[in-house]
């Protein structure tokens, strides 16, 4: 058997829930890897839940959001999200970590096949890449 | 081509055109040996994606045949058969393939010399037209393939399904059809799906451009653009890669 | 059956029938390279009781899961070679057999080798077709050993207490308040003369007096579930609910009269009468006395636009009561009116030459010119045109009687629907072979008998529920039927539901589930394949005739050899 | 008079819309019709929108949700007028219902019907592009998400009845005619875009690529035919070279079409710089005659296409086009700089017009209004909203051609105007649903119910239905678990309620579709059980499993398995929450004493409510007080007066006159402003502010401003208006405005320049008057009068930025400016040189915008919660804005925003309370370190600091302000915030049910 990566998505409620919808909808197949947490503004997604993920063996982690600079429902809560993101990134750098394995992407609740074509490609990405070990060094730390 | 002996398929029902072709044999009545007969229980069973199946593989003719309206063992089959008849004709002629090589009649269990005589008079017509160009013409088996994949998807099959209802008892709003106004539906899907499978096929062999399923197909690129954007919404085709500045596109697999 | 495909082939020389023409040998050796084939041989007569022994020697030695015999047509010694696969433990629909006779030898006996090629050939396809067989069940269902007759007239009684006879329980079903049907109506009955109530009382006691049959009157068919063995009717008797479960169902509901309102003066002259009312008054007894004239008019509403049918009896009704008027009073003038005198057997043509010897007054009359009739100073008065003389004759009479001609009942509509059985465009009922099988429907399990399906007089009424009521009795005495394996199975991952096969299968074997989606009663499928090859979503498969199967079948075949 | 308190609103595009929601809000029963299945009209199909390149769909979809699920709001798709009887306050309306075919009782809007139909039709909605089905769904967002069975093309095989499981299908339903008694009426049936089949000189329909503007809208869509890239039609190559020819069908007498239709310019260039965006290395190049980017910061917008995006611009009106024989190119011959040039391009997209609808004169035949010489209703300058029949109102684009913000604010407009004779009505026709006491979950252990949907087959078909069932019951905290058909029909409602107390169930979980949708019928079947709406947690296993994973059955069925894993794991640690409660003081406080700041006062003072309108100035009229011309005749010093006149006499008005406000605070529905005079200092308790300050007339220092004979528009009025007769004027535009120092358009003075040059020339038609301009921006049907003036020989001269005119004294007045035909400098001796001066924003905005906590736009100009859908609200609830404090606009359309305004502010004004949602986040003021982050991230001003006892300063969340976005949560750094309904323990519990194994 094939190695499976597990993606946990942050999805807003406006555009990216949204988008993930209109996949649905189109009937647009992705790879069934993901599984999504619908926050109502990906500012709400805090770095600890991205690393409390990855910490729970998440192999991928994707937040996504309306597209800056005028689609957010809360006006501004993408940038947030953009910059702690951004943030996160170099700390995962910092503990060993591949960046890559967390997603930012600005999904509108028009690009359905957006959604389904970052969802195939981020999840093929981590198969290429094979699976975390953030797991085995949290288990590591705990003892 | 004196010395060519063309390869014959037939679907012959249980009950009455196998038992035809039995009581031929046991009267001795001599035929040519072309036929390969396929025994199925009802000439109604006969799915048109199989006779395309066996054109675009080869075969030189098609037969089918079944029990004599009215006397059908499964009391209506043989109607059944005549409608999907009706759709392979209109297959085989988009598939650009000679009419003759396809043919449906009825024998009765009794009439032995008669199904030897049809036996006779088609292997005679199939020789007549020589070897299925299929064979060495790679567009006339794509065609019969695309012609094979069209009998095989839903929106065909859902109108040949409903023909028999439509032209006889009238549609849903009790508004009656008339033969000729069905054929001028059948006409224009049977156009469109044969042409979005082929495309299909073509994609699934190699991602092409519009403008190439176009050089390939002859038909206008606008045309082929359509059935892109079709294809594309029924999840059959999506984008490959661009090449310069043309999009090309790949068959999807459909399960 | 996942294991690896083990077939061995049995081509058979069938004396000389084969072995003349096919190089049996050859094909024997063909055979033998094909793949998945571990063994192959030929027999003198593969049919004999050493050929089947070898066979079942083979499959056990050979370890075969797959049998294909190359010999006749599989129409008559399929079963044979099935059974034998059986007793040596293997399922009956892993054989296959390749008609290199019937279809072979016998029909190119000038060319043998094109024949040795063909037959070769026959092989190949019925390995490739064997190399995709798999075992399948053959359900068996239980027959309930009770039967329903609807409708209590001399059709309904008659099989009713035929099915008792057999030793069934039976459900009678009569709409009206008491039994009888129409022979409660007549007279007497041609040709014998006999009073109908001679006829029908007898019968209606020992209806009454069976502790096998139990009489529902006032009842209607409300409603009806299931498939042979198992129906569950709802019937409703003045308003009450009742399930009755039986295995069989026989339609005798008869049929009606046509009340002729509007034809030749019928309700608006006086003295205008149909046949049914004449018998009525030969009941009464000296209604007739005063009548010296009558004319009889045949075809009154039948084989028209509207009827086009022949009502069948009309004819030797009206000679019989013709000569019984005539009889009763030499003096009287009868006439009888016809288009066609269709007093069909000997026996009826007898009558017609008696009532011409009795004086009755045969007079031919125009479809294109029909009889009128209008009131007169003492009766009706009738105008007809008669083509053979070609002149008007004007008769003058006490009374006109009509021969109104049987029509469908009119619940038949409803019970059709009920049923799901069809009814022709007369909309009697219509049977599923018009020659063969005159007493069935396509449905199983449901038979049809007297004038629900067409119009008859009372032998052949009482033949056919005869008849009917031994047909249903055949699965009844059974208790247990087998149902073929060969039937079609759905796919519920890929139908949506569509309703096209539901709508193709005519002995309603496919039904909807409670998702909506398509399911075959295995019990009522007859496996014709009709819903498989329609389909739009392809989700039927037919068993023992896959498509997958056809398919290598066909490409066998036009691979060289 | 009799009064109803319901209004009929024709049209369910954006207009109709925000128009019914502001009735509804508050508190009027609102029938929205619309003649197409489902509402939404033209913006949905639009990719983008100007000048914020905002997805149009994604800020649409939750106003089309909000009016379906309105419960004041009726929908009446499919349907049609048929007559309008009785009077302002009183009317029947005859409608007919058009056969849908469809039960919308039963329909889910699953979509099975529209994949099985085996018929093909053109797809209106993506503009024949692409295809639908005969039984279709519109577009996937459709509110009300109902099938449709277009009887035209089908063939009536019956597949549609037999797939549906829902049972839906009605064939033999006929079209119904039924009657409504209404108060008032509101048009909103919008535009339709002009056909460029007849001017055969384009190509169009002859030509695959000439497309018109909406297809191209299609094309660039993520959701149209190719999917979001820019194909050509006639190839599918991607396009090099785009052309965009504007004035297709507008400006073109022509066609019929003498106005211009205002978006064009705009639309094209958003067009351009997306359809960039979308293909990299495409060039766009706009050919128009004047560039009209008149609106708020559209300007930037123009600017930035042409020098960040290489949008190519060429001042030339396109006669025709020509097919390239085999490359099927386009070539356009133009004239450029006076030469004629050639050049091939790859799309050409016609910028067309906007036409009223094609039916508007049946429309006005039924509904009795009269329409002006256009085809769009009649309304005049001063009653923008009103038709020629009272009662009877109208928006958007019907009125005149305009962009969708202009569209919004006529909207409030109208629904002001509608709800103004039936205010006493208020509520009566609105019933108030009741639901159990709550039952107390504190301390109860979860008792999750769990109802998985088959959805049909949408979900039955690819996932194991039963097997996650099964599954789900194994689930800790699981009581129960079952699956249904349909788990949102109605008679599962009532066996989701049986079944909650049966089970004592106290959580609920419901997988099958998307919450976006879904949630709130299951939220409201729990209130009816007796339980707190927010112990309701989806799983979606459509949209999200079944949908997208069709030919995996399996790993779809442990998806599914997954989801319903992660809802229980966040179900068990739901909590009820409590929905705040808004007590409204039921004041209005209306910042400006102007044509606007009078107009809001009135609309809310009329309907019942007091208002405080605060002026600095000695006296009311503001900017209104210096006009003296209008183009289309009125008298404006008679309107000011009328004005004055009723608001200072209105009893609900109290008038503040020199006087400004000091300090504002508080929030929506609880505000406290101070404000100041000579008299010293009142305070006023109001529940809305409109800020309505108005601008200024720029002071030129150009041009010689200052001296004899030059002077500002104004200045010119004021003359005019005392016998002035200059012989020769020169006018000059843009002085001030789309400059370095001020990019944007002042949009009224094209108008102001041509209604006074007409001025000057009735009084003396023999005056030589030239305006030299940069573009003439008579937008709309202003159109008219600058052709007018043109007929009448005024002169009207380009001038570039490069090459400004030059006014010089030399004896007398002269300006040069080179003429860009004859392309030589003209020098014109000039009595009197007027200068069209830009509007500045008032001075005070930046000390209003901080009181208010309300952004300022670059401009100075106060900036509105969404340039798009919320042109009148701030981001902080219950204060709006109306006229020129929100850019440069003119007399009808201050009115427009100012009652608009007005009834966005009567939504709160007329509810004594407002629930908001419950999922909010809360303070916990131990773990607070009062750093104040939190109150920095909020957008919404939902966070104050307050200091406590011991003087140490803690934030604390207003629950009446948070919108539950969550960002403060995420941003605080003690810890100290929770999110109500996406607690950090609840997400968590998501996080790690998702990445368990399924346990065999």
């Amino acid at each position: 058997m094939s190695y499976e990566p597990k993606i946990v998505g942050f999805l807003c409620n406006w555009c990216s829930y949204a988008g993930a919808d209109l996949a649905g909808v189109s009937r647009f197949q992705y790879p069934p890897n993901l599984r999504v947490i619908r926050v109502m503004c990906s500012g709400r997604v805090h770095p600890a839940h991205i690393l409390e993920a990855f910490r729970n063996g998440a192999d991928g982690v994707l937040v996504a959001g309306c597209h800056p600079p005028n689609d957010c429902h809360y006006i501004s809560g993408n940038l947030k999200a953009k910059r702690r993101v951004a943030m996160l990134k170099k700390l995962m750098i910092q503990m060993g970590m591949d960046e890559r394995r967390l997603r930012l992407e600005w999904v509108s609740a028009a690009e359905g096949e957006k959604f389904a074509r970052v969802v195939t490609e981020f999840t093929n990405q981590l198969k290429e890449m094979g699976p975390a070990s953030m797991k085995a060094m949290a288990v590591a730390e705990d003892d | 081509m004196t010395d060519f002996e063309p390869k014959i398929i037939g679907f012959l029902c249980n009950w009455c055109s196998y038992a035809g072709a039995d009581l031929a044999g046991v009267s001795r009545i001599q035929y040519p040996t072309n036929l390969r007969i396929i025994r199925v229980m009802c000439s109604g069973r006969v799915d048109p994606a199989l006779p395309l199946g066996f054109l675009a593989e080869g075969a030189d003719g098609v037969m089918i045949t079944g029990c004599h309206i009215g006397d059908c063992h499964y009391i209506d089959g043989n109607l059944h058969a005549k409608r999907k008849y009706g759709l392979l004709e209109r297959l085989v002629a988009k598939a650009g393939l000679e009419p003759g090589r396809i043919m449906l009649d009825w024998v009765s269990a009794s009439e032995g010399q008669r199904f030897a005589d049809i036996v006779t008079g088609f292997t005679d017509q199939v020789r007549e037209l020589g070897p299925n160009p299929a064979v060495t013409d790679p567009c006339v088996k794509l065609n019969l393939m695309a012609a094979k994949a069209a009998a095989a998807e839903y929106r065909l099959r859902a109108l040949v399904g409903k023909e028999e209802k439509l032209v006889t008892e009238g549609n849903v709003y009790g508004e009656e059809m008339t033969q000729e106004e069905f054929d001028r539906i059948m006409e224009e899907v049977v156009e469109t799906e044969f042409t979005r499978n082929k495309i299909r096929l073509i994609l699934s062999v190699k991602p092409m451009s519009v403008k190439g399923l176009s050089a390939e197909t002859g038909i206008d690129s606008r045309i082929i653009l359509d059935h892109v954007v079709a294809l594309r919404q029924r999840g059959w085709v999506d984008l490959h890669e661009v090449q310069g500045n043309s999009p090309v596109y790949r068959a999807m697999e459909v399960q | 059956m996942s294991e690896e495909p083990r077939i061995g082939v049995f081509v058979c020389h069938c004396g000389i029938n084969i072995g003349g023409y096919v190089d049996v040998p050859d094909v024997v050796e063909y055979a033998t390279g094909l793949p998945d084939v571990v063994y192959a041989e030929p027999n003198l007569y593969m049919c004999s009781s050493d050929g089947l022994q070898k066979i079942q020697e083979a499959i056990k030695k050979y370890e075969l899961n797959r049998v294909v015999v190359a010999s006749c047509t599989p129409r008559t010694h399929e079963p044979l070679f099935q059974s034998a696969c059986e007793e040596a433990g293997l399922n009956k629909y892993v054989f296959e057999m390749a008609n290199i006779r019937d279809q072979c030898s016998w029909v190119h006996m000038h060319e043998p080798e094109k024949a040795t090629q063909k037959a070769k050939s026959l092989v190949r396809m019925a390995v490739a077709k064997a190399r995709l067989l798999v075992p399948e069940e053959e359900p068996e269902i239980d027959i309930r050993p009770t039967g329903l007759v609807i409708g209590g007239g001399v059709s309904g009684l008659t099989s009713a207490l035929s099915l008792a006879d057999q030793g069934f329980k039976v459900h009678l079903v009569e709409k009206e308040d008491r039994l009888g049907g129409t022979l409660l109506k007549l007279d007497t009955l041609f040709s014998s003369n006999v009073k109908a109530s001679e006829v029908i009382n007898p019968l209606i006691k020992r209806v009454k007096a069976s502790t096998d049959v139990t009489v529902h009157l006032d009842s209607r068919v409300a409603d009806v579930k299931g498939f042979i063995g198992s129906f569950d009717v709802g019937i409703e008797t003045r308003g009450e609910p009742e399930m009755l479960s039986v295995g069989t169902i026989i339609v005798a509901t008869g049929a009606d009269y046509l009340s002729p309102e509007g034809l030749y003066g019928y309700g608006q002259v006086d003295n205008v009468v149909t046949q049914m009312e004449l018998e009525q008054l030969f009941k009464e007894g000296g209604r007739l006395d005063g009548v010296k004239t009558l004319v009889m008019i045949q075809c009154a509403g039948s084989r028209n636009e509207e009827r086009p049918y022949c009502s069948r009896v009309c004819c030797t009704e009206a000679i019989k009561n013709a000569i019984k008027l005539v009889k009763e009073n030499p003096k009287r003038d009868v006439y009888i009116l016809y288009r066609d005198l269709q007093t069909y057997g000997i026996e009826f043509s007898m009558m017609e030459y008696d009532a011409k010897k009795s004086g009755v007054k045969l007079v031919m009359y125009d479809k294109e010119r029909l009889p009128e009739v209008t009131g007169g100073k003492r009766g009706p008065m009738v105008r007809v045109y008669s083509p053979l003389l070609d002149e008007e004759l004007t008769i003058e009479t006490d009374m006109v009687v009509l021969s109104a001609p049987i029509i469908p009942n009119e619940d038949n509509e409803a019970l059709s629907k009920h049923l799901k059985v069809p009814l022709n465009s007369d909309r009697f009922f219509m049977e599923a072979h018009v020659k063969l099988r005159p007493l069935d429907f396509a449905t199983d399990g449901i038979y049809v008998c007297g004038t629900a399906h067409s119009p008859k007089e009372v032998a052949e009424s009482v033949s056919q529920a005869r008849g009917a009521a031994s047909r249903a009795g055949i699965p009844m005495a059974k208790g247990r039927l087998k149902t073929a394996a060969i039937t079609s199975v759905v796919d519920e991952a890929k139908c949506s539901g569509c309703g096209t096969c539901i709508e193709l299968c005519v002995y309603n074997a496919i039904t909807k589930n409670e998702r909506g989606l398509a399911q075959v009663t295995s019990a009522v499928c007859k496996g014709c394949g009709v819903c498989g090859a329609s389909c739009p979503e392809r989700a039927i498969t037919m068993r023992h005739f896959t498509n997958e199967e056809l398919e290598a079948q066909g490409l066998a075949a036009l691979k060289e050899a | 008079m009799k009064a109803v308190g319901a209004v009929l609103v024709l049209g369910g595009g954006i207009a109709g819309i925000q128009a019914s929601l502001d009735l509804a809000d508050a508190g009027f029963k609102v029938y929205l019709m619309d003649k197409e299945p489902t509402i939404g009209g033209v913006m949905t199909q639009l990719d983008k929108t100007f000048p914020t390149n905002d997805c149009a769909m994604c800020i649409l979809a939750p106003k089309l949700v909000g009016a379906g699920r309105h419960p004041n709001v009726e929908l009446l798709t499919y349907t049609e007028i048929v007559e309008l009887k009785g009077e302002e306050g009183d009317f029947t309306a005859t409608l007919k219902r058009k056969a849908r075919r469809i039960d919308p009782e039963k329909c889910t809007g699953c979509g099975d019907c529209a994949r099985k139909c085996p018929v093909e039709a053109i797809d209106e909605y993506n503009m024949g592009m692409a295809k639908r089905s005969s039984a279709y769904i519109k577009y996937p967002q459709a509110v009300p998400l109902i099938a449709t069975i277009d009887k035209s093309k089908c063939i009536g095989c019956g597949i549609c009845a037999e797939v549906c499981k829902a049972e839906a299908v009605v064939y033999d339903e006929e079209d119904v005619t039924f009657e409504l008694n209404i108060g008032s009426v509101i048009l909103a049936p919008g535009f339709e875009a002009f056909d460029p089949s007849t001017l055969t000189e384009y190509g169009y329909g002859r030509y695959p690529n000439v497309v018109t503007s909406m297809e191209f809208e299609r094309i660039l869509s993520a959701t149209g035919p190719y999917r979001g890239t820019v194909l050509r039609p006639s190839d599918g190559d991607l396009p090099k070279k785009v052309a965009f020819l504007q004035c297709i069908g507008s400006r073109d007498e022509r066609v019929g079409n003498s106005y211009c239709s205002g978006v064009c310019c705009m639309y094209a260039m958003k067009e351009a710089v997306i359809a960039q965006e979308h293909n990299p290395g495409l060039e766009a190049t706009i050919f128009f005659m004047d560039l009209r980017a008149f609106g708020k910061e559209f300007d930037d917008y123009y600017i930035r296409a042409e020098k960040e995006h290489g949008v190519r611009f060429i001042r030339s009106r396109v006669a025709s086009t020509r097919q390239v024989p085999g490359s099927r190119d386009i070539l356009l011959s133009y004239v450029e700089d006076g030469e004629v040039k050639e050049e091939s391009f790859d799309i050409v997209v016609l910028s067309v017009g906007l036409n009223p609808p094609h039916d508007s004169a049946e429309l006005s035949d039924a509904v009795g209004i009269e329409l002006n010489r256009h085809g769009f209703a009649k309304t005049s300058l001063f009653k923008p909203l009103e038709t020629s029949r009272p009662g009877v109102y109208v928006c958007g684009a019907f009125q005149g051609p305009k962009d969708i913000p202009d569209s919004v604010a006529q909207a409030s407009g109208a629904a002001a105007k509608a709800s103004k004779g039936i205010a006493q009505e208020r509520g009566k026709l609105i019933t108030k649903v009741e639901y159990p006491a709550e039952k107390d979950v504190a301390g109860v252990e979860p008792r999750v119910g769990v109802f998985v949907c088959h959805c049909g087959i949408n979900i039955g078909g690819v996932v194991d239905v039963p097997d996650v069932v099964e599954y789900a019951r194994t689930l800790p905290g699981v009581a129960y678990a079952e699956q249904n058909l349909y788990t949102c029909s109605q008679d599962t409602q009532d066996k989701i309620k049986e079944n909650i107390l049966e089970y004592d169930l106290n959580r609920v979980v419901v997988a099958s579709c998307t919450p976006r949708t879904h949630e709130p019928l299951f939220r409201a079947t729990l209130r009816e059980a007796g339980l707190n709406e927010y112990l309701f947690e989806m799983a979606n296993i459509r949209d999200q499993c079944s949908w997208v994973h069709m030919h995996q059955h399996e790993a779809a069925t442990e998806k599914a398995k997954g989801l319903v894993r992660m809802a229980v794991a966040k179900a068990r640690l739901l909590k009820p929450l409590e929905k705040p409660v808004i007590k409204t003081t039921p004041v209005a406080l209306v910042i400006g004493g102007g044509l606007s700041g009078m107009t809001s006062a009135l609309e809310i003072a009329d309907q019942g409510y007091e208002v405080h309108l605060v002026e600095k100035a000695g006296e009311l009229g503001g900017n209104l007080r210096h006009i003296k011309y209008v183009p289309t005749g009125e008298n404006p010093e008679e309107e000011l007066w009328k004005l004055v006149e009723r608001v200072s006499g209105h009893p609900n008005i109290e008038v503040h006159l020199g006087t400004q406000l000091a300090d504002a605070h508080g929030y929506i529905g609880n505000f406290e402003s101070t404000l100041v005079s000579e008299r010293g200092e009142t305070v006023v308790n109001h529940g809305v502010a409109i800020i309505a300050t108005g601008g200024v007339e720029y002071k030129p220092t150009e041009y010689l401003y200052g001296s004899e004979g030059v002077m500002t528009q104004f200045e010119l009025e004021a003359k005019l208006h005392k016998g002035y007769k200059p012989d020769t004027v020169v006018m000059i535009q843009c002085v001030g405005s789309r400059c370095e120092e001020r990019t944007y358009c002042s949009r009224v003075c094209c108008t102001g320049a041509v209604t006074n040059a007409l001025r000057i020339k009735e009084t003396n038609p023999d005056a030589d008057i030239y305006v030299l301009y940069k573009d003439m921006r008579t937008y709309g049907f202003k159109e008219d009068y600058y052709r007018e003036a043109a007929d009448r020989g005024v002169i009207f001269i380009r001038y570039t930025d490069e090459d400004k005119p030059i006014v010089e004294e030399q004896g007398g007045l002269r300006v040069t400016v080179t003429d860009p035909v004859l392309r030589e400098k003209v020098a014109i001796p000039a009595d009197a040189v007027v200068l069209a001066a830009a509007i500045l924003p008032s001075e005070d905005n930046a000390k209003l915008a901080g009181m208010f906590k309300v952004p300022l736009s670059k401009d100075g100009f106060f900036l509105e919660a969404h340039m798009k859908l919320r042109p009148l609200d701030f981001a902080t609830d219950g204060v709006f804005l109306a006229g020129l404090a929100h850019g440069p606009k003119t007399l009808d359309e201050c009115i427009s925003q100012a009652s608009g305004a007005a009834a966005r502010a009567l939504t709160i004004l007329s509810q004594p309370t407002i629930e908001v949602d419950g999922a909010i986040a809360k303070v916990d003021e131990d773990r607070c370190s009062g750093c104040r982050m939190c109150e920095h991230v909020c957008e919404f001003n939902a966070i104050e600091m307050v200091e406590d006892e011991e003087g140490k300063v803690r934030s604390h969340v207003i629950p009446e302000v948070c919108k539950g976005c969550g960002v403060c949560v995420a941003t605080c750094p003690s810890g100290a915030i929770t999110a109500g309904h996406f607690t950090d323990t609840e997400i968590l519990s998501q996080i790690i049910t998702a990445l368990q194994e399924v346990e065999a």
